[in-house]
């Protein structure tokens, strides 16, 4: 059953298995190179392969870009004319789509960070002391509001020790903030991190601790390469998972039908 | 361009879900005791269908919600169906006051929240946006701040400015009538219409549970050709029902002006109580469906107010 | 210089010469009939005869209809069709209209009421006891927002002891409230009654009292007609003047230019 | 219809008023110290020509207000004419760190109010809504809490729910970039466009003074054609300047793509301040005008990101 597949693609198709029916999926546009097969290519392809198989009104949402048709991908993903004339089901106006976030009807945002915590807490912001940086980073964007109101959000990242780090060193996205309960203690009423999908592992987070814990190794990946490369204690469990390796037809799914010029799982530009 | 084969996905019979419903369906998910945000404004684009339909149902005890109302609030204050109404205005534009309403807040049978049409919008606005009240200025001096009891007050926490504060409007369930819509429920409106109605997303998108009537349901294609034209992505809409002339007699923009000759019997049916049992019986009772109910205003009369369409 | 003139004409002649160039003129539609005439053809009038003296650059206001092409009024104003098509510089979403008062941006309201006290406070909600009214009218529509915001409202009566009274049943307009300095006091930091106009005269508000005080008769209106069917005390000042009566090339221009077909000052539907 | 016969005014020589005003002149508007709203979004169609003259008529002590910035924010920085920022984002999108952002944070040299997306427009909103302040659940439990001094805390009068209050932004100037105007200073976007840059509006509403670059100024007709796609009356706009090309490199819509090429050397200019100073001596010092700015591009190298317009 299993065949020759690429990381990104044992990742798609995973993040796929985890979207639901019906619910409205965020991704961001904007970045390039492997951020972009981060953050724009393996989400878009996941959207895709969940509309295929067990989610046929799941709604992909690119900004303003609402539901566009996946089967017909523009040449470019970062060329508004292209953008716009994308056959999509509703273009509105960037503010009403935030509005989407506060108003609660976000299913999953994708975010990612240069910082996250054992509590999914994220950074964006700034490396060091926040009052005289080390590096100051490119501000939240609309990290915040992602984390704030999504009902989960899937986080992408590279998974090394100067990322999962203990204590991250400002909060642009919530995680469970200091542990269980205190989002809603702040009065976030809803949300909080789902999945974080790196190139090693699946890691979900602990009911009673609201900390990070393994919930799937990728074939061929050793429980101790996720431990050196975490800056931080991981829940293991006995119950870890192997991820599961994508079936040939998916694979041929992603290869012939979904990303056949590799837009967006190789980042090419046409 | 990728090639399709559905074949490939192993699920070919996978089917996206139909919101489409039936007028009285639709008109099932709207509760006794509810709050029901109603769209459109003065004699345009209010969902009649839909409320003749409410009438038909006996709903019970509703509570109104909208910014700029008519015949319709009207109509289900007539029939008996209204606890109360939040919104700027009840009347019948050039036809004077609304009779129904006249006599219920007279008689103390319906309770009147009152707004200017800035409190009533911004307070669908918060509820669109999520949040739970609005500050404004609006009704600082004025009778609103004195009789309307939700309206509370605080100072700007940047300036000591005073506010006053509105609680969201959240309806339980949003009525409006569209254009078009496919049949998952992505509803749009002409390029060309009257922007008063503009306020119609708000209430929708403020609202739990959300039915659209429509003039007509088109193909998802025909939704791609102008996706700046959809007001509402369908994960706001819960059903979308098909009714070609579903304000009748309130106008549709650019498709059919209003009644104004069915709006004036209904003045003279409404002018009293007894007589607009007649109208109820008429024109609501004594139809089961729509399409009677157009058939009784008759073809040559609906064709007059047409309008020359632009369907972008 | 004098000629035949109807009342709807003087006072058209009259409101424009208080129409200020640059600024913005909200003016209502959806009533019939001498409402019409009052609330819309009389103001509307107005804007074209000041745009065509002294303000050219005055923007009229129809909700969400902007600036008009007033040389080309559509065949009927109460038709969406028609006013969908008119040309105009701007259309645009009337959440955002209300938003041009809150914001500032708005000159002049035109506003009319059932009733009017000495401070110009305007009701259109309920007669008599407001939680047993003997007649319940139509409710605020926008103005409580045009008395709250514009820099001064123009108010349009019918002058009868019913309407003119001591005290409002209902504040739905704010005007100056109990006296000077009140509408400071309660948070409205700019704007409140202007000028009213009658068929009889024209009011203004003495700056001390911020009562209401006659400004000028028209031609052939006895003082006494004035004090006769107004139901309170005005202020009676000895420089009380003569509305202008319009000249001639005035009401050429009205006739011919402006109002031929009597849409505005007539409210005739074609 | 009346005929037209403009000697019956007497006054045949009335003329409107003529915004339209010279990028120098317009640009002296903004007064060192004052707080100035950029349009734009990411790298698309923030005015950059409006920004070059600001740095070659030397602005000082400016504080900056946007929601989403990328080289007009890191240019100004970079030229010192930067106290401080209040945005979600100041980056090169796929290119990575906005370079002089980053050294100017790190020195202490600007100062940065965090907000995240929704903060920065929800400010806006309230600044042309013309409220001072705005409720907002968005930073709760984050830096943004922290951080930003300005965020203060309230509960909800009615469910009791913990919010964040913001100060509006209300800035002295605007500047943003549209595609035509008329010389009155009606301003229109195409019909089909980018919608992240609908918060363009918002942030002239909430301003005290707006200057408008456009990629062309066209006749009062032009803009009657097409009433819909005006974004900003003329009342809100006090000059229009008509500069083609005025976002490059940023993006303009459907009219041009940014220009990558373009940017990359920004990005290898700003590495250093040294070599930044170049870059302003280059493209922005060493240039009397836009339009010697756009032959040092070259002319060949404009053609290739054009796109095909579609004009309304």
């Amino acid at each position: 059953m299993s065949t020759d597949y690429r990381i990104q693609e044992l990742l798609a198709v995973e993040v796929s298995r985890h979207l639901i029916d019906e619910e409205v999926v965020f991704i961001g546009i904007g970045t390039g190179g492997p951020a972009f097969i981060r953050a724009v290519g393996i989400p878009l392809t996941a959207c895709r392969l969940a509309q295929l198989s067990h989610a046929p009104n799941l709604v992909p949402m690119l900004g303003p870009l609402i539901d566009p048709d996946l089967d017909t991908l523009p040449s470019s993903l970062r060329d508004d004319y292209e953008l716009v004339h994308w056959h999509s089901k509703a273009q509105i106006p960037e503010q009403e789509a935030l509005d989407v976030f506060k108003r609660g009807k976000m299913g999953v945002g994708f975010v990612s960070g240069a910082q996250i915590d054992p509590y999914g807490n994220l950074n964006i912001v700034a490396i060091g002391d926040y009052d005289k940086p080390k590096v100051r980073l490119v501000g939240p964007l609309a990290q915040t509001d992602h984390c704030a109101f999504a009902k989960r959000t899937f986080i992408t990242m590279e998974h090394t020790k100067r990322q999962f780090v203990e204590k991250v060193d400002f909060i642009s996205g919530a995680g469970y903030l200091g542990g269980p309960g205190e989002r809603d203690r702040v009065g976030l009423r809803q949300g909080g991190p789902g999945l974080v999908f790196t190139d090693y592992c699946v890691l979900d987070f602990d009911e009673k601790t609201a900390r990070m814990k393994i919930k799937s190794l990728h074939p061929g990946v050793a429980l101790e390469t996720v431990v050196e490369n975490t800056g931080f204690e991981l829940i293991i469990s006995d119950d870890i998972e192997v991820t599961p390796e994508p079936t040939s037809t998916q694979i041929e799914l992603i290869r012939q039908r979904i990303d056949p010029e590799g837009l967006l799982l190789e980042a090419r530009v046409q | 361009m990728a090639t399709s084969n559905a074949s490939m996905t192993g699920s070919s019979n996978l089917v996206k879900k139909d919101k489409r419903a039936s007028l009285a369906d639709a008109v099932r998910l709207i509760e006794d005791g509810s709050t029901v945000g109603i769209g459109g404004s003065l004699i345009r684009r209010h969902p009649m269908a839909v409320i003749y339909e409410m009438i038909r149902q006996n709903k019970r005890d509703l509570t109104l919600l909208g910014w700029n109302n008519a015949v319709d609030m009207d109509l289900l204050i007539g029939a008996g169906c209204v606890k109360a109404v939040k919104t700027a205005y009840v009347g019948m534009a050039m036809l004077g006051l609304g009779h129904n309403f006249r006599r219920a807040v007279e008689s103390g049978e319906v309770k009147v929240f009152e707004h200017s049409e800035s409190t009533a919008i911004d307070a669908f606005r918060a509820g669109s946006m999520g949040w739970s009240f609005v500050p404004t200025k609006t009704p600082l001096g004025s009778g609103l701040a004195d009789h309307n009891e939700e309206i509370k007050f605080m100072d700007c926490p940047y300036t000591g400015d005073p506010y006053c504060v509105l609680p969201a409007f959240a309806p339980d369930v949003a009525i409006i009538h569209a254009h078009t819509a496919d049949a998952c429920g992505n509803v749009q409106l002409d390029s060309k219409r009257e922007l008063d109605n503009e306020v119609d997303t708000l209430i929708a998108k403020s609202a739990n549970k959300v039915i659209v009537s429509v003039e007509q349901v088109v193909s998802e294609d025909a939704i791609y050709q102008n996706p700046e034209l959809t007001i509402l992505p369908k994960f706001f809409v819960d059903c979308v029902v098909e009714i070609p002339l579903g304000a009748h007699p309130t106008a549709c923009d650019c498709r059919y002006d209003y009644d104004l000759e069915f709006l004036s019997k209904y003045q003279e049916y409404a002018k009293s109580p007894e007589t607009f049992k007649e109208f109820l019986k008429r024109y609501v009772f004594d139809v089961d469906d729509h399409y009677q109910y157009l058939d009784l205003i008759g073809l040559q009369h609906l064709f007059s107010i047409q309008r020359p369409k632009e369907i972008s």
